[in-house]
């Protein structure tokens, strides 16, 4: 019930901003954070549930919360909802990064403030959806609901040139996602079938029995769309694009949630629903995630819009992400896990800087900054912790996801786990290069003064830094709630030979 | 057992951290007396811990490691580091040098940097950087190792480009991170090896697993080795990956002694000399630690002869120093290594912090060729760098002496490539016997060059006197880390026992006639004859003419030319052709009427055509 | 009630498609609006026509119930194909009916 | 006789139609297109159709044509009216339409020519075309009366002076008027 009801909370929170605007333009801001407030309460209590076993394939998965209720019984459509490890941790994941959004357009946005918090927290409850919905015609329904909103954002408050990366945004979702209605449809089709019953469940699908040839089509479909989303490597160019136009709220959110969704679809659908088939197109998928995660680096190391290399930065970390899933075995797939909880956070923050600094500086040149650490040591020092973080650092979150990844795939394909080190290095050197263009170096002595960060962004900032340390001191608690999920997922493949036994 | 200090190790790395927490919080808000003791006094309390627990270790006889356990780090799929912390004979050497070296150099800090506008900055990182080399050394595994490790890589490239507004700091900050990076690309694909084939990264765990897995000579330790060897080189400034170290010079003084002298430079030889049983394993791997060594060791030497930058020349002889404890190692000298690295952490701290002495004296001129004379006016100095010389120039009765003599010897008994390596490292002794004292020559006597300021107060001063006594008497202790490691190979021959310690004596004595007499000039140095060798030593090597022009400029390259993302271009290009095609149509929306009633007519007839079967 | 002459139906249809096609013609090939209308006119005309030919031949009633819709249809166009005219001439001081090409595209 | 009648309006109406498309002066084009509608209310009348043919000439001939003869007096054309015409009737405006036109006949010649022969002379008396108008078609003729109330509106509409561009905010210029 918390679920429908967080869900809900979120759609009736933005209407209640839209409307609130014409009282004053400030309110839609608190009436935000307010949803906020209570969508947080809401998802405390999602953790509160205890799990109940489900068969799931081969294997049973453990749900904490099932929703089933009719909607569309001729078709087999139906409002079923489920909540499990994974879901549970991106949908707290999204309620956070609300927040971190929310504040970071606190005083960026002046024009339809309503309206901005309205699609704000729309896409954020079309992410909620999309990490819970268990019916394939629902999931694609919210898959749309945290577009639109999205597209929105980015061509109403984006920057000089949101038209075009709006659209292109928007083409390369939508075109993708039809591929995938059209594979969902499609399955459901085979299994009626099959079967003789139309259904759009998650549960029956998993269970449909597909001629290989269709089912690598069928698999396809899905798998671009979710690449695309992610993004993988050569589906990549509209990130950029959307990241330096969008406004920072929405960079935040795209950053930190929508292309987890892309991550999130492929452990969950994709992987479970045709497993041979995703078998077949591992080697692939892990080539396109290591050239994603190397072209990422050096197109980062290429840029000179901040935004832009946080952009194609986002590239290289999600092509850990693209290897994790589909070296498929238990290390990979929490890294996996792992590697889209700590880059939401980093990225989010390091979009939240950039959108700050933009804010102050009205550009996003970073040849036209420099030598800031002088004007704003509180932003210096917090964003010099993120680029670490996002370089990879021990003892931070990016860094348990990214050897969790390296750890699983070395055992699959070492070249794979080899690329993707050295990816590790020229990390390091965008990131670097970042920092010294826009924090380091002389500053201009004409240059005037810039405000450093006010208390309530550099507490969003802390919490988050808390957040990247505690996941990367002490991520058991995160593993733990992972670990039932991932491990109905992982025992599909046969990749994962017995292999610690193997030895004394 | 009764060991209840040992029990609180923990304190170790949490002191310096607790501190780094305050001063990382308050931002520079805290006065300055208060950042400085802080900051100072964190270490001091870690070395005072360090110092009762090693009392309480080794007073109590036992050999055996003590494990301390911290919590879980994570648990998954066999992978479980834990944060947990070994303390035996080597991580207690370590501990003392880090914390005892750390501490003087914390307390000259607070004076060294005192002008600075960010002074709880520097504390701040040197707080962590001191954290986080505890915990290298302290780690039970090697993934809790290599958060140490990073971590002591980020404060490193914090440290150095401390100094932010220059740009030029900056590039060596990222250059010294990025080239240790490639290292602890090599290390984590080791670890990784090792997880894979083993499960465990537990240290003690991998030795045990490797031993009884592997055969010595198999491939598997020879590449994990190696890989290891690696991430060594990257961090220890080692060939083919030492060029960061010169550079990284651009820190300040302080941070050259603890980070790029003392302590982080030497983690490469700490992981050697800890995985020395997987190292046994693998022969190969391990004579080339001794080849990487024995190379470095001579390139850095040549180099450091023909530099004038004072804290250049000091790091050149760092990498060549670095590089006799990878000979130790790689002879199978382990102790020998673990010994010339605690010597060495005191003479060249000792060297650094005097070069930091001389240079705060001269308003931060750091040429040589601007020195000259200052015996007399700096005499704290001046001790500081004759002793500090003598010790790496391994003048008999320093501690230099000892630890190098050692190494010497075990390199001459070593199997077949025993005379080869012993030839080289002697000539690397003699090499850094002219280069350490055309160092104090120059600098110390002859004419005076710059007029330096009065002396710096005693908080540089008294812990240059320290180290001083370290630096002289630091030969007769007799580090614990022998208890862990192998013994050396037994006996000494008898002729080179007295040929060895003489080397240094003809350097010194050639360094006096080349450098202390009036007529020395710099002025020939690229023109005279020998200039093009001078040159290229100069250049070291001129190796970082190659790495730029293999890496660092293609990769530009690569990232310049593709700075739009030839990959979208494709997206573009499909976008065009949509473009294009909507044009091509749009020209038939042309907005007269006739021509719509015409092109109406048009596809009248054409479909009445086919309606009748004529087309 | 006289008798109906006795043509081939074929005949007054070709008359149709002629007038038809001229009235297309004049459609396309005038710039003039006026004469466009009275080319429309024309080809309404051919249409209806044709309906009363058919319904000759047929011997039906539905020729010329279709030749009235057809007149209709006519009247009502006009009156506002002319009222546009006076608009048009108004707004672009022309006939020209190629001016009115704000549709483009 | 009749047949004569028949093929002698037909001829005319042709005739006739083609100069009422060519000519320059809007006026001869409609005195024409006049001629023309009568020959076909004569054609009407021969094919039995005596109701068409009267409305044919009431309606067509009469008002819609006094309607065209309004407006073009209103517009008050001239001789520079037919300046213009003669610039914009080149002969070349006339090929490609008439290439078009060509083949489209060809082709309802062509149909006609596969079509077996049928032959007129049923006449059908105004009775007749009454009882289908207001039988079967009941729903025609309403939505005609619908149709004929939207022109009515749309006339009026359209006809009056000041019409304001709502979107650009056009005035027609007074002088102009």
């Amino acid at each position: 019930m918390e679920l429908i009801l967080l869900m809900a909370v979120l759609m009736l929170g933005g209407g209640a901003a839209w409307l609130t605007e014409a009282w004053d333009e400030a309110l839609p801001r608190r009436v935000a954070m307010g949803t906020l407030a209570v969508a947080a309460v809401l998802t405390y209590m999602l953790w509160q549930g205890s799990d109940q076993s489900i068969a799931l394939g081969t294997g049973t998965s453990d749900w904490r919360l099932l929703i089933s209720h009719e909607w569309i019984p001729r078709f087999g459509i139906s409002f079923l909802f489920g909540l499990d490890g994974i879901s549970l941790i991106m949908v707290s994941l999204t309620i956070i990064l609300g927040v971190v959004a929310v504040v970071s357009s606190w005083h960026e946005i002046e024009k339809a403030t309503g309206f901005f918090h309205f699609n704000l927290l729309w896409t954020l409850a079309g992410v909620v959806g999309v990490f819970t919905a268990l019916d394939l015609f629902l999931f694609f329904f919210f898959w749309e609901v945290m577009l639109i909103p999205m597209y929105l954002l980015i061509a109403i408050w984006g920057h000089e040139a949101r038209s075009y990366a709006s659209m292109k945004f928007f083409l390369f979702t939508q075109i993708s996602g039809l591929l995938m209605l059209v594979s969902i449809v499609a399955l459901v089709f085979v299994n009626h079938e099959v079967t003789g019953v139309w259904t759009f469940s998650y549960f029956d699908l998993v269970e449909t029995v597909l001629p290989p040839d269709i089912a690598y089509w069928l698999m396809l479909g899905f798998f671009i769309a979710f690449v695309v989303k992610l993004p993988g490597f050569p589906f990549h160019t509209w990130l950029p694009d959307a990241h330096t136009q969008a406004p920072t709220a929405a960079s935040v959110l795209l950053a930190g949630i929508l292309l987890k969704t892309g991550g999130y679809g492929l452990i969950r659908f994709t992987l479970p629903l045709f497993p041979e088939a995703s078998q077949q197109i591992a080697p692939l998928a892990m080539a396109l995630g290591a050239a994603g995660i190397l072209y990422g680096a050096v197109l980062a190391f290429a840029q000179v819009d901040f935004k832009r290399l946080v952009a194609y930065s986002s590239v290289s970390h999600m092509g850990f992400v693209l290897i994790g899933v589909y070296a498929w075995n238990e290390l990979a797939l929490q890294g996996a896990m792992m590697q889209m909880i700590a880059h939401g956070f980093s990225t989010a923050a390091l979009f939240m800087i950039a959108g700050a600094l933009q804010h102050r500086l009205h550009t996003r040149d970073m040849m036209a900054m420099g030598g800031l650490w002088r004007d704003m040591p509180r932003m210096g020092a917090i964003a010099m912790f993120f680029i670490i973080a996002s370089l990879g650092v021990p003892g931070l979150g990016n860094f348990v996801g990214e050897f969790l990844v390296l750890a699983g795939v070395f055992r699959v394909e070492i070249t794979i786990a080899v690329i993707a080190t050295i990816g590790l290095v020229a990390g390091a050197a965008y990131a670097l290069i970042a920092m010294q263009r826009v924090f380091q170096g002389p500053r201009p002595d004409n240059a005037a003064a810039v405000a450093d960060f006010g208390v309530l962004e550099v507490g969003v900032l802390f919490l988050m830094m808390v957040a990247l340390t505690g996941i990367g001191i002490y991520p058991q608690p995160l593993l733990d709630v992972l670990e039932p999920v991932l491990a109905s997922i992982y025992q599909l493949s046969n990749t994962d030979v017995a292999w610690i036994g193997r030895l004394p | 057992m009764g060991l209840t200090w040992v029990q609180l190790i923990w304190l170790v790395p949490l002191l310096p951290f607790l501190s780094f927490l305050t001063l990382f919080l308050t931002q520079g808000r805290l006065p300055r007396p208060l950042v400085g003791v802080l900051g100072a006094g964190s270490v001091g309390l870690a070395a005072l811990v360090v110092g009762v627990i090693a009392t309480e270790y080794l007073g109590a006889g036992n050999t055996a490691p003590v494990s301390v356990q911290m919590f879980q780090w994570m648990n998954v799929g066999g992978l479980n580091p834990s944060f947990g912390f070994i303390i035996d004979g080597l991580s207690i050497t370590m501990l003392c040098v880090i914390t005892g070296v750390g501490f003087l150099i914390h307390v000259y800090s607070t004076l060294f940097v005192l002008e600075e506008k960010d002074y709880s900055r520097f504390f701040t990182y040197m707080n962590l950087f001191v954290s986080a080399m505890i915990i290298l050394v302290l780690a039970d595994n090697l993934l809790l190792l290599y958060l140490g490790w990073e971590g002591v890589g980020v404060c490193s490239y914090l440290l150095i480009g401390y100094w932010y507004e220059d740009a030029s700091n900056g590039r060596a900050a990222r250059k010294a991170f990025i080239v240790t990076r490639i290292g602890d690309g090599f290390m984590a694909l080791g670890m990784l090896l090792l997880f894979t084939h083993l499960g465990t990264l537990e240290i003690s765990a991998v030795t045990t697993a490797a031993a009884a897995t592997f055969q010595t000579g198999d491939t598997i330790p020879t590449i994990a080795a190696l890989l290891l060897l690696g991430g060594a080189c990257g961090k220890s400034a080692q060939l083919p990956l030492q060029t960061w170290l010169p550079d990284a010079m651009a820190g300040p003084t302080p941070v050259s002694a603890l980070i790029h002298a003392a302590t982080m430079v030497t983690a490469g030889v700490y992981l050697i000399a800890r995985m020395h049983d997987l190292f046994l394993l693998a022969p190969v791997a391990q004579l080339a630690v001794a080849f990487v060594g024995l190379l470095t060791l001579l390139v850095a030497a040549g180099t450091a002869l023909t530099q004038n930058d004072i804290k250049r020349i000091l790091a050149y002889s760092t990498i060549s120093q670095i590089g006799y404890m990878f000979l130790a190692l790689g002879v199978g000298a382990w102790s020998a290594a673990i010994f010339h690295l605690m010597t060495h952490a005191f003479f060249k701290a000792l060297l650094f912090l005097g070069a930091g002495y001389v240079v705060y004296s001269l308003h931060h001129e750091h040429d040589i060729r601007q020195m000259g004379g200052l015996a007399r006016r700096l005499p704290i100095g001046f001790a500081s760098f004759l002793i500090g010389s003598a010790a790496l120039a391994a003048l008999p009765m320093t501690s230099g002496f000892f630890s190098k003599d050692e190494i010497l010897l075990a390199a001459y008994e070593h199997g077949e490539w025993g005379g080869l390596l012993w030839a080289g490292g002697a000539l690397g002794a003699f090499l850094t016997a002219l280069y350490s004292f055309r160092l104090v020559f120059i600098v110390f006597l002859g004419p005076t060059r710059t007029e330096p300021s009065a002396p710096a107060g005693w908080l540089m001063g008294g812990p240059l006197l320290v180290l001083c006594v370290l630096s002289l008497v630091g030969g007769f202790i007799d580090p614990p880390a022998a208890l862990v490691l192998p013994a050396s190979p037994p006996g000494h021959d008898a002729v080179m026992q007295w040929v060895t310690p003489a080397i240094p004596i003809v350097g010194v004595v050639l360094a006096w006639f080349l450098f202390s007499s009036r007529s020395f000039s710099f002025g020939d140095f690229a023109t005279g004859p020998g200039g093009a060798l001078r040159r290229f030593l100069y250049s070291h090597w001129a190796m970082d003419w190659l790495y730029d022009r293999t890496i660092v400029r293609p990769y530009y390259w690569l990232a310049r030319i593709n700075r739009s993302d030839a990959v979208d271009y494709v997206y573009a290009a499909t976008a065009g052709i949509t473009r294009v095609g909507s044009s091509a149509l749009a020209l038939t929306q042309s907005g007269q009427l006739r021509w719509y009633a015409g092109t109406m007519v048009g596809g009248l007839v054409i479909f009445v055509a086919i309606l009748l079967g004529i087309l | 009630m006289m008798e109906a002459v006795v043509v081939p139906m074929e005949h007054g249809l070709l008359l149709a498609g002629f007038l038809f096609v001229i009235g297309l013609l004049g459609v396309m090939a005038r710039r003039n609006v006026i004469f466009i209308l009275m080319s429309l006119e024309i080809m309404l005309n051919a249409c209806g026509l044709a309906f009363i030919v058919a319904g000759s031949a047929h011997g039906e009633a539905d020729g010329q119930v279709m030749f009235m819709i057809i007149l209709t249809i006519a009247a009502a166009e006009v009156v506002v194909g002319l009222g546009l005219v006076l608009q048009a001439r108004r707004r672009f001081r022309t006939l020209d009916i190629d001016q009115a090409s704000q549709l483009g595209g | 006789m009749n047949l004569i009648l028949f093929y002698l309006a037909a001829a005319i109406s042709l005739g006739s139609t083609i100069m009422a498309v060519t000519r320059y002066n809007p006026s001869h084009g409609l005195i024409y297109l006049i001629i023309s509608l009568l020959a076909s209310a004569i054609i009407f009348y021969l094919l039995g159709a005596p109701f068409a043919a009267v409305l044919e000439i009431v309606i067509y001939a009469g008002a819609i044509m006094v309607l065209f003869v309004f407006v073009i007096m209103m517009l008050n054309l001239g001789a520079r009216g037919d300046e213009t015409e003669h610039r914009w009737l080149n002969p070349a405006m006339w090929i490609g339409p008439s290439v078009l036109c060509v083949l489209l006949l060809g082709e309802v010649v062509y149909i006609l020519l596969q079509t077996q022969q049928t032959l007129t002379g049923a006449a059908i008396s105004p009775k007749a075309v009454g009882l289908e108008l207001f039988g079967p078609y009941v729903l025609a003729v309403e939505i005609s009366s619908m149709l004929l109330l939207a022109g009515l509106v749309g006339g009026y509409h359209l006809g009056r002076r000041f019409l304001v561009d709502a979107r650009s905010g056009w005035v027609p210029d007074e002088a102009d008027q």
